[in-house]
């Protein structure tokens, strides 16, 4: 009997191989749990991976195959760079293609475009945008008066960039005290050894590091750091991706890194905690995407609702959906932009107490939680103009 | 011997080809015209035509890449770059021309394209033109890698790591043709196809083409009968910086996107890959190879988790066994079946095939085997490779893998001897009939 | 010392060799003559192996036919080829060092005395090989292979593109190597040296051997000469 | 008579070594001069100074009355020299015809042309047909120049160097390596080619020096000893002691 | 301000011998045999992975000298079963056969190993900061890798001083045949250089291993820029390449040190140029530029001085 096809682009080679495995393993894990309970309008749900080398060209490629194989819905996050020209793709297609749309479901990429300027509504994105996350950051930077000079370095691309201006934005509204010591960008996922901009770093005098790097970017950055034996606070996006916290073991930065997130282990959420050792015990990796766990659901839960697996009917349900999310509290997908708000977590790395059960990469450190942001307050204006079909 | 002024005998000269066969020449064009339109007819799937149209594009960049590489023996690692700059500045002209309701319609925008590359060949061209061999080489590769760099930072006009994009329905159109469906665009990539191979061929036909010939032989003794080598060099690299273009062009269509790895290093690799693979030594050469390798990219992902891997050994296995490319292996034949001695090294290759498909097989068990206990262990063992499912966790499976792959090597070592056997007498048969090799 | 028996070479389908008999003594020096494209200096490449070679070829009792050729030379057949294979990057005396087989047991022929016999070799030791004339070259090839100090030495057209002077030259350092106990198998056009230092002589034609014997004997025999040498 | 060829003062040094030591030489117009010497003497050193593949580090050298020292080989080419190489120096992998096409093309004023159709230039096919026949090779129309026996090459190098009509030929040892037939019909193909025009030759084989030099210049260590009709040279016995030897042909 | 320098000074020569660590080989490879090996970065990955595997087993120290072992043998395989056939086809079949190798190995690694950075420890004895200048640490480990490159570079040119291997692989490119008459077994020394030239490469990458990351991508990360420090020192220059090492690895580190731009330079744009490509140039700063610098030398290097900076022969 047919299934339901979600086709999963992201790199499965090159340099953001090893994050686009992790999306992938998870996607299919979260494709079992949802077979498990008969699967979507009594469809089994199938992830069809297609590996897109984190190349935008390479992911139009994808797409189309994709469409050709009959998959009606592509998911996609590593890489604002693709996400924005998927997205452009699928709203040409789906205009000139009437009857075959196919929806885009972003998990990861967090360019504020995507939904503003850019926005789309084919287009949906569980990940709060970089905008939200950096509100957040800065928001708590604020209740921090020990971070005085702040040393930016992010990834030479939109989402890197986005974080850096927000952040001199931001900062410069909530903390006018505090000094832009350095505000660096360097090539996406090409740098070996970062030895020389924490020297820079170091020279700068800064006591806290903003950046938005992910996958190696960030291992690699604390690595250096650990062996320079740098020692700041760092407010990151993705400071839990693969490497990152066996880095700052290695860094000794106990409660020293802090990342803001949709999620984290250890909130005590007693159904995540159950995903979470059920996830654990299959693969060698922690749950790093609970944006992905609602997208699913979610997913499945609009299907039902449209009892449909028409994705222009999909797409109707999705928009102001409300959805109890993952580690617990409402969210809701903008109707205005298709972005979706819930409740986003700051948290540290570091040495657990009882009360955090989970550790990462078998370091023994594990997430401990430093503040809570409840959907209201991450709610951000959009000047996106939605045009429906 | 002849006296100077004496009549010389029209014997000499190699002989003007025949009506008929001019009339075979044409025919074949008219043929691959034909081909071109009936061929969405067989294939209509919105993929099929962009494969098509991709192989399209991929054929236009090779031969632009071997007026180089076969032609005049310069070997580029930085191809793309007159590739990516057609395509960029292809973009920016639909842009552009959407914007101001230019009356330029879309299947125009490749000369844009075009343009771009032969502008910017003769550039970057003169200089590295200078030297050949290794030296230019590398200059092409240091060049390579400084324009897809500076890609990164130009944001503006090559839009960072996200690219450019545009939307190709919005310039004047033709007899409403929006160029929106995918058809409409194969039929357009198929016209410019056409187009630019007449030409390249062309090109191999005339006097500048046989001194790219001699440039890329000796370019030492090219002095000394009155061309200066680096004319010859830079011509031939603007030429193909030109075609270049427009393939890029085509490509920016194709997407309705650009971005820098357009230029990249990936990118000159391929079309590398394709033209050696398909034969430098012969103009359709990079013809086969760039159908081969894309369908290749296209195609294997699907097939096997590892394609990678299958991908390396292909090309292992062609640059050992086929050291002409795939047209090389194929025009071996053509003195047998000139000939008509191929029957007689067919059967050996029935008895040779046998062995090494049963070796590859093997070879390929035991590699999806290993696959699924290291990549996805825990997964459901009942995995399927090249569309055959089959139980990996079943330890027969590894007697299996080892028997097919020792066995069938060690027959396939004998039986392949025997085709070489077989085939030098097919020759020499051959050659007795009178057939020039 | 060495026998060639029934040899045949191809190149690619075309028979060029086909069925050779020579054989060669110790110390002796036999010339090989004949016209152009008869197929001398392929006897000597199937020989070293440079071409595959069909027959039996035996020297010092080990058949050496199908040996890769450095085996071959180790055995102590030295050849000295056709167009002046000199390595033109490195200089007249890396070489000659080349020519060496092993630096540890070297030979009886010294850099220096070769350097003696040829003073133009001498004054351009240090210059790449590469921008010789051509009769430097046509020396350096000779020492070369000298300084590997072979038993039988084979060298093809030393003599071609010399001065006159020097080709009396190279006539009298064949006859001094063979006067040092090496064997000499001489492939030469100009008959007039051929016949003044050889012992024996072969005539080809047509990949075969038409002609055996002494110098006098083919001077005497004008058939051979008119139909095989075109004098 | 009008000189082709002029040498004024040329010297020739690589670093410490000097090869060509101050040479004054004039070839008359449509004369057929003869360049003999011992090995290393300085012969192809010459020829690579007077063809442009080398410049000389003193002293000027002119063709017909203008000066060429300084220009690159091909535009010496382009005004009418050219010569041949001593180390047989063809287009290996193309065929006996493209070989000699290629160096009919420029004299025939295709230059660089991309929009001709080679085949239908029927100028260039009667001149390639031409060289062809002349040099013997009409049955090896075909093959690829690498796989001629040694003296076919021989002979395509000749052909290549008089096949753009050049009225100006410099031959280095053409016949090397040759059998005396072989010698004997290029030396009558070279006397019939080069008929009313200019020729400087080396060559090691006295028969052909003597059958068809109008006048002769030996070199020696860079100079030239002596310069004079076939007779004075055979007599002279500074020539005799330095270059011939006892055994003149 | 002279913090900087001096820690960049030091960083650069740390970063210039690592690259010579990984360029040493392809010297050897690329400059003696004259094969363009695209594969050297993925036998500088082997080594990496064998190190890590083999450390796992008997710890760093046996890793350091089994591993280049293994992955040199597994050079010394490559030439002979499969460079050695594709040699007659020349330059551009070696080249592409290497491609072809390069993508198996980093297939093959990532089946092993996968496609996360395994867990490659510095090893204990190596494990504290050898000296703290500004109060940055420079670790033990960095240290004992530039004395291995240091050591490898000795070694090396007395290797190629005292031997005729170097002649007679220059010789054997030209002429094969002759050398062989000679009686040297050409194809076991063109076997041995290249297992010695891989067998360098993978030391690199034990070394490097720890220091740096070792994921199934470092082949790729590494990529054309060995070749750019071969040519740049010239083909056939062993200390060309050492002194070209230490240039890039100076001339990046403090590339990326400094934030000059022309805007820092002569004041901001003005602003109706905002949106054009001018801006980018304008705002660009030296540290954005360092990944180019190499590229930039090389182009340089090849049009104004072909032979590399003590290269003898001509590119
Ligand atoms: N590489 C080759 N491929 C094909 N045929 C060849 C090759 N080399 C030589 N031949 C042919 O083999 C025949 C013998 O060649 P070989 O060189 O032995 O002649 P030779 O007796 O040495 O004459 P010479 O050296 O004076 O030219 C010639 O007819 C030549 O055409
Ligand atoms: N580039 C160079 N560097 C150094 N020495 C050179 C160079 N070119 C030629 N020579 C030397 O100059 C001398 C003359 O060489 P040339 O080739 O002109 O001799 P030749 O007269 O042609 O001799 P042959 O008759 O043997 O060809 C030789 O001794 C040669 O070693
Ligand atoms: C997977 C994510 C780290 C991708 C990144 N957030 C981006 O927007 O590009
Ligand atoms: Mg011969
Ligand atoms: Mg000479």
């Amino acid at each position: 009997q047919e299934t339901v096809k979600i086709g999963y682009i992201d790199p499965l080679s090159g340099g953001g191989a090893s994050v686009g495995e992790v999306g992938l393993k998870t996607f299919q894990f979260l494709a079992d749990e949802l077979n498990a309970k008969g699967g979507i309008l009594g469809k089994k749900v199938e992830i069809v991976p297609l590996d897109n080398k984190t190349n935008p060209q390479e992911s139009l490629i994808q797409a189309q195959k994709a469409i050709d194989g009959g998959i009606r819905y592509i998911t996609q996050g590593n890489g604002s760079s693709v996400a924005g020209a998927l997205s452009d793709f699928v709203t040409k297609f789906n205009d000139r293609n009437p009857g075959k749309e196919v929806l885009y479901f972003n998990y990861a990429a967090v360019d504020p475009v995507l939904t503003n300027e850019k926005c789309s509504f084919w287009h949906f994105r569980w990940d709060a945008n970089s905008d939200i996350k950096m509100e957040a950051l800065t928001n708590y930077i604020k209740t921090v008066p020990a971070v005085k000079n702040v040393y930016l370095i992010n990834q030479d691309y939109s989402f890197g960039q986005s974080v850096r201006t927000q952040a001199r934005a931001m900062l410069g509204t909530k903390r006018p005290d505090v000094k832009i010591v350095g505000d660096e960008l360097h090539p996406l996922l090409k740098i070996t050894d970062f030895a020389p901009y924490i020297a820079k770093i170091k020279a700068s005098g800064a006591d806290s590091v903003i950046t938005g790097n992910w996958g190696q970017d960030f291992a690699l950055l604390l690595k250096a750091a650990a062996d320079a034996g740098l020692k700041v606070s760092w407010f990151t996006y993705y400071a839990g991706g693969t490497g990152g916290p066996t880095a700052i073991k290695q860094a000794g930065l106990n409660h020293q890194v802090f990342q803001i997130a949709e999620g984290i282990p250890n909130l005590g959420h007693a159904s995540a905690d159950v995903f979470e050792k059920a996830l654990r015990a299959k693969y060698d990796f922690s749950l790093f995407y609970p944006r992905a766990v609602n997208e699913m659901r979610m997913f499945a839960a609009a299907a039902e609702k449209a009892k449909s697996l028409d994705p222009v009917k999909v797409a109707a349900a999705l928009e102001g959906m409300e959805f109890e999310v993952f580690d617990g509290g409402k969210g809701n997908m903008r109707k205005d932009d298709h972005q979706f708000f819930q409740p986003m977590y700051i948290a540290s790395f570091g040495e657990r107490t009882d009360k955090e059960p989970f550790d990462e990469e078998k370091t023994g450190w594990g997430w401990k939680l430093a503040a809570k942001i409840d959907t209201p307050q991450t709610v951000l204006p959009t000047t996106c103009k939605m045009e429906r079909p | 011997m002849s006296d100077a002024t004496a009549k010389i005998p029209a014997t000499i000269a190699p002989p003007r080809p025949a009506a008929s066969d001019r009339l075979k020449f044409y025919g074949i064009w008219i043929g691959a015209a034909l081909a071109l339109l009936v061929l969405p007819k067989l294939f209509s799937s919105g993929g099929s035509l962009t494969t098509f149209s991709l192989i399209g594009i991929s054929i236009i960049f090779s031969l632009s890449y071997n007026i180089l590489l076969g032609q005049t023996g310069m070997l580029s690692f930085g191809h793309a770059v007159y590739y990516g700059l057609g395509g960029f500045l292809a973009i920016h002209a639909i842009n552009i021309i959407a914007k101001n309701k230019f009356a330029i319609p879309l299947p125009l925008v490749p000369l844009v394209g075009g343009a771009a590359g032969l502008v910017f060949a003769m550039l970057l061209g003169w200089v590295s033109t200078r030297r050949s061999g290794t030296a230019f080489a590398m200059i092409s590769l240091g060049v390579a890698e400084l324009v897809a760099s500076s890609a990164l930072i130009l944001r503006t006009f090559f839009g960072g790591e996200a690219g450019v994009s545009a939307n190709r329905t919005k310039v004047l159109r033709l007899f409403d043709w929006s160029f929106g469906p995918q058809i409409q665009i194969y039929y357009l990539v198929a016209a410019w196809t056409l187009i630019a191979v007449i030409a390249m061929y062309a090109l191999t036909r005339t006097p500048l083409g046989r001194m790219c010939n001699a440039v890329r032989d000796n370019p030492e003794r090219v002095q000394f009968v009155g061309y200066d080598p680096h004319i010859i060099r830079y011509i031939a690299f603007c030429f193909s910086g030109l075609f270049a273009g427009i393939a890029g062009a085509l490509a920016a269509i194709n997407f309705e996107i650009a971005n820098s790895a357009y230029l990249g290093a990936v990118q000159s690799g391929t079309v590398l890959f394709a033209t050696y693979i398909g034969g430098v030594g012969f103009f359709i050469g990079p013809i086969v190879g760039a159908i081969f390798v894309t369908l290749l990219s296209l195609g294997l992902s699907d097939l096997t988790q590892v394609w990678q891997l299958y991908f390396g050994l292909i090309f292992i296995a062609v640059v050992m066994f086929a050291p002409g490319g795939i047209t090389g292996l194929l025009m071996m034949h053509r003195p047998l079946l000139k000939g008509g001695t191929l029957s007689r090294v067919l059967p050996s290759y029935l008895v040779a095939f046998v062995p090494t498909l049963a070796m590859i097989t093997g070879l390929m068990l035991a590699i999806e085997t290993t696959v699924h206990f290291t990549v996805n262990p825990g997964e459901d063992s009942h995995i399927k490779a090249f569309g055959i499912p089959f139980d990996a966790a079943n330890p027969a499976i590894w007697a299996v893998a080892a028997v097919l792959l020792i066995g069938g090597f060690l027959i396939a070592r004998k039986t392949w001897a025997r085709v070489a056997g077989s085939w030098d007498d097919a020759l020499t048969a051959a050659r007795e009939k009178g057939v020039a090799a | 010392m060495l026998q060639v028996q029934d040899l045949h070479a191809y190149y690619g389908k075309s028979h060029i060799l086909q069925g050779v008999d020579l054989h060669i003594d110790a110390g002796e020096v036999v010339s090989l003559l004949g016209r152009n494209g008869v197929g001398r200096s392929t006897t000597v490449k199937a020989i070293m192996g440079e071409v595959p070679p069909h027959g039996t070829i035996t020297f010092k009792g080990t058949n050496i036919a199908g040996l890769p050729s450095f085996r071959i030379a180790h055995l102590g057949l030295g050849y000295v080829p056709e167009h002046r294979d000199i390595f033109p990057g490195l200089t007249v005396r890396q070489n000659l060092m080349l020519g060496i087989k092993d630096p540890h047991h070297p030979g009886k022929w010294k850099l220096d005395d070769m350097l003696g016999m040829f003073p133009n070799l001498a004054a351009r030791a240090d210059t790449a090989a590469g921008v010789l004339s051509g009769g430097e070259k046509q020396m350096l090839t000779i020492c070369r292979t000298l300084m590997g100090d072979p038993e039988l030495v084979m060298i093809d057209e030393p003599t071609e593109g010399l001065a006159p002077i020097i080709v009396q030259q190279v006539g009298d350092l064949i006859a001094e190597i063979a006067r040092r106990g090496v064997a000499i198998l001489l492939v030469e056009q100009k008959l007039s040296i051929a016949l003044r230092i050889s012992h024996r002589v072969y005539v080809m034609g047509h990949g075969r051997i038409v002609f055996e014997g002494t110098p006098a004997e083919l001077k005497a025999n004008d058939a051979v000469r008119r139909e095989w040498l075109e004098v | 008579m009008s000189t082709a060829i002029e040498l004024r003062g040329v010297e020739k040094t690589f670093g410490i070594t000097s090869v060509i030591r101050n040479v004054n030489l004039t070839v008359a117009q449509g004369e057929r001069h003869a360049l003999i010497g011992p090995n290393g003497a300085g012969k192809s050193t010459l020829f690579n100074l007077i063809s442009g593949y080398m410049k000389p580090s003193v002293g000027s050298i002119l063709l017909r009355d203008q000066v060429i020292s300084g220009l690159p080989p091909f535009q010496i080419n382009r005004r009418g020299l050219s010569r041949s190489f001593q180390v047989t120096n063809v287009f290996a992998k193309m065929s006996v015809w493209e070989n000699l096409r290629c160096a009919v093309l420029w004299a025939t004023g295709h230059r660089y042309a991309f929009w001709k159709n080679i085949d239908n230039l029927p100028e260039v096919r009667d001149r390639t047909a031409q060289i062809l026949q002349d040099i013997n090779l009409v049955s090896r129309r075909d093959v690829p120049a690498g796989l001629l026996t040694y003296a076919e090459q021989r002979a395509l190098e000749i052909g290549i160097t008089i096949a753009g009509g050049a009225d100006v030929i410099l031959l280095d040892e053409p016949t090397a390596g040759m059998s005396h037939a072989e010698t004997e019909r290029a030396v009558a193909l070279i006397r019939r080619l080069t008929e009313g025009r200019t020729l400087l030759i080396v060559e090691h084989d006295m028969s052909v020096v003597f059958g068809l030099a109008d006048r002769i210049s030996v070199l020696v260590y860079g100079q030239i000893i002596a310069s004079g009709t076939p007779e004075e040279i055979r007599g002279n016995p500074k020539v005799k002691e330095a270059y011939l030897g006892e055994e003149v042909a | 301000m002279l913090e900087l320098i001096v820690i960049s000074t030091l960083n650069g020569v740390l970063y210039g011998m690592l690259l010579f660590l990984m360029a040493s080989g392809l010297t050897v490879i690329f400059s003696m045999l004259g094969v363009l090996n695209f594969a050297h970065a993925s036998f500088y990955m082997l080594g990496a992975f064998f190190g890590f595997q083999i450390s796992r087993w008997f710890g760093f120290w046996p890793a350091l000298i089994l591993a280049p072992l293994l992955a040199g043998a597994l050079g010394a395989a490559v030439e002979r079963y499969g460079l050695r056939h594709v040699h007659k086809n020349g330059h551009v079949a070696e080249l592409l056969f290497t491609f072809g190798l390069a993508f198996a190995i980093e297939e093959i690694v990532q089946i092993i190993w996968g496609k996360s950075p395994v867990d490659f420890r510095v090893p204990p004895l190596l494990d504290f900061p050898a000296f703290t200048l500004f109060s940055t640490n420079y670790p033990a480990f960095k240290i004992f890798m530039l004395v291995v490159s240091i050591v490898i570079f000795i070694g090396l040119l007395v290797v190629l001083k005292r031997t005729r291997i170097g002649l007679i692989v220059q010789a054997a490119l030209t002429h094969p045949h002759m050398v062989g008459h000679l009686g040297h077994n050409v194809g076991r020394i063109f076997m041995l250089v290249f297992g010695v030239g891989t067998a360098l490469a993978a030391v690199a990458g034990v070394i490097a291993g720890p220091a740096l990351v070792t994921q199934s991508n470092m082949a790729g990360l590494l990529g054309p820029i060995l070749f750019v420090v071969v040519v740049v020192g010239g083909l056939g220059s062993l200390p060309g390449a050492f002194i070209a090492s230490l240039l890039i690895g100076l001339v990046q580190t403090f590339a990326v040190s400094m934030n000059g731009s022309l805007a820092g330079a002569f004041g901001p744009l003005s602003p109706d140029y905002a949106a054009t490509w001018l801006s980018d140039i304008w705002n660009v700063t030296v540290a954005q530029i360092a990944p180019i610098m190499p590229y930039l030398l090389l182009v340089l290097i090849l049009i104004f001085r072909p032979m590399g900076l003590l290269g003898t022969r001509d590119t």
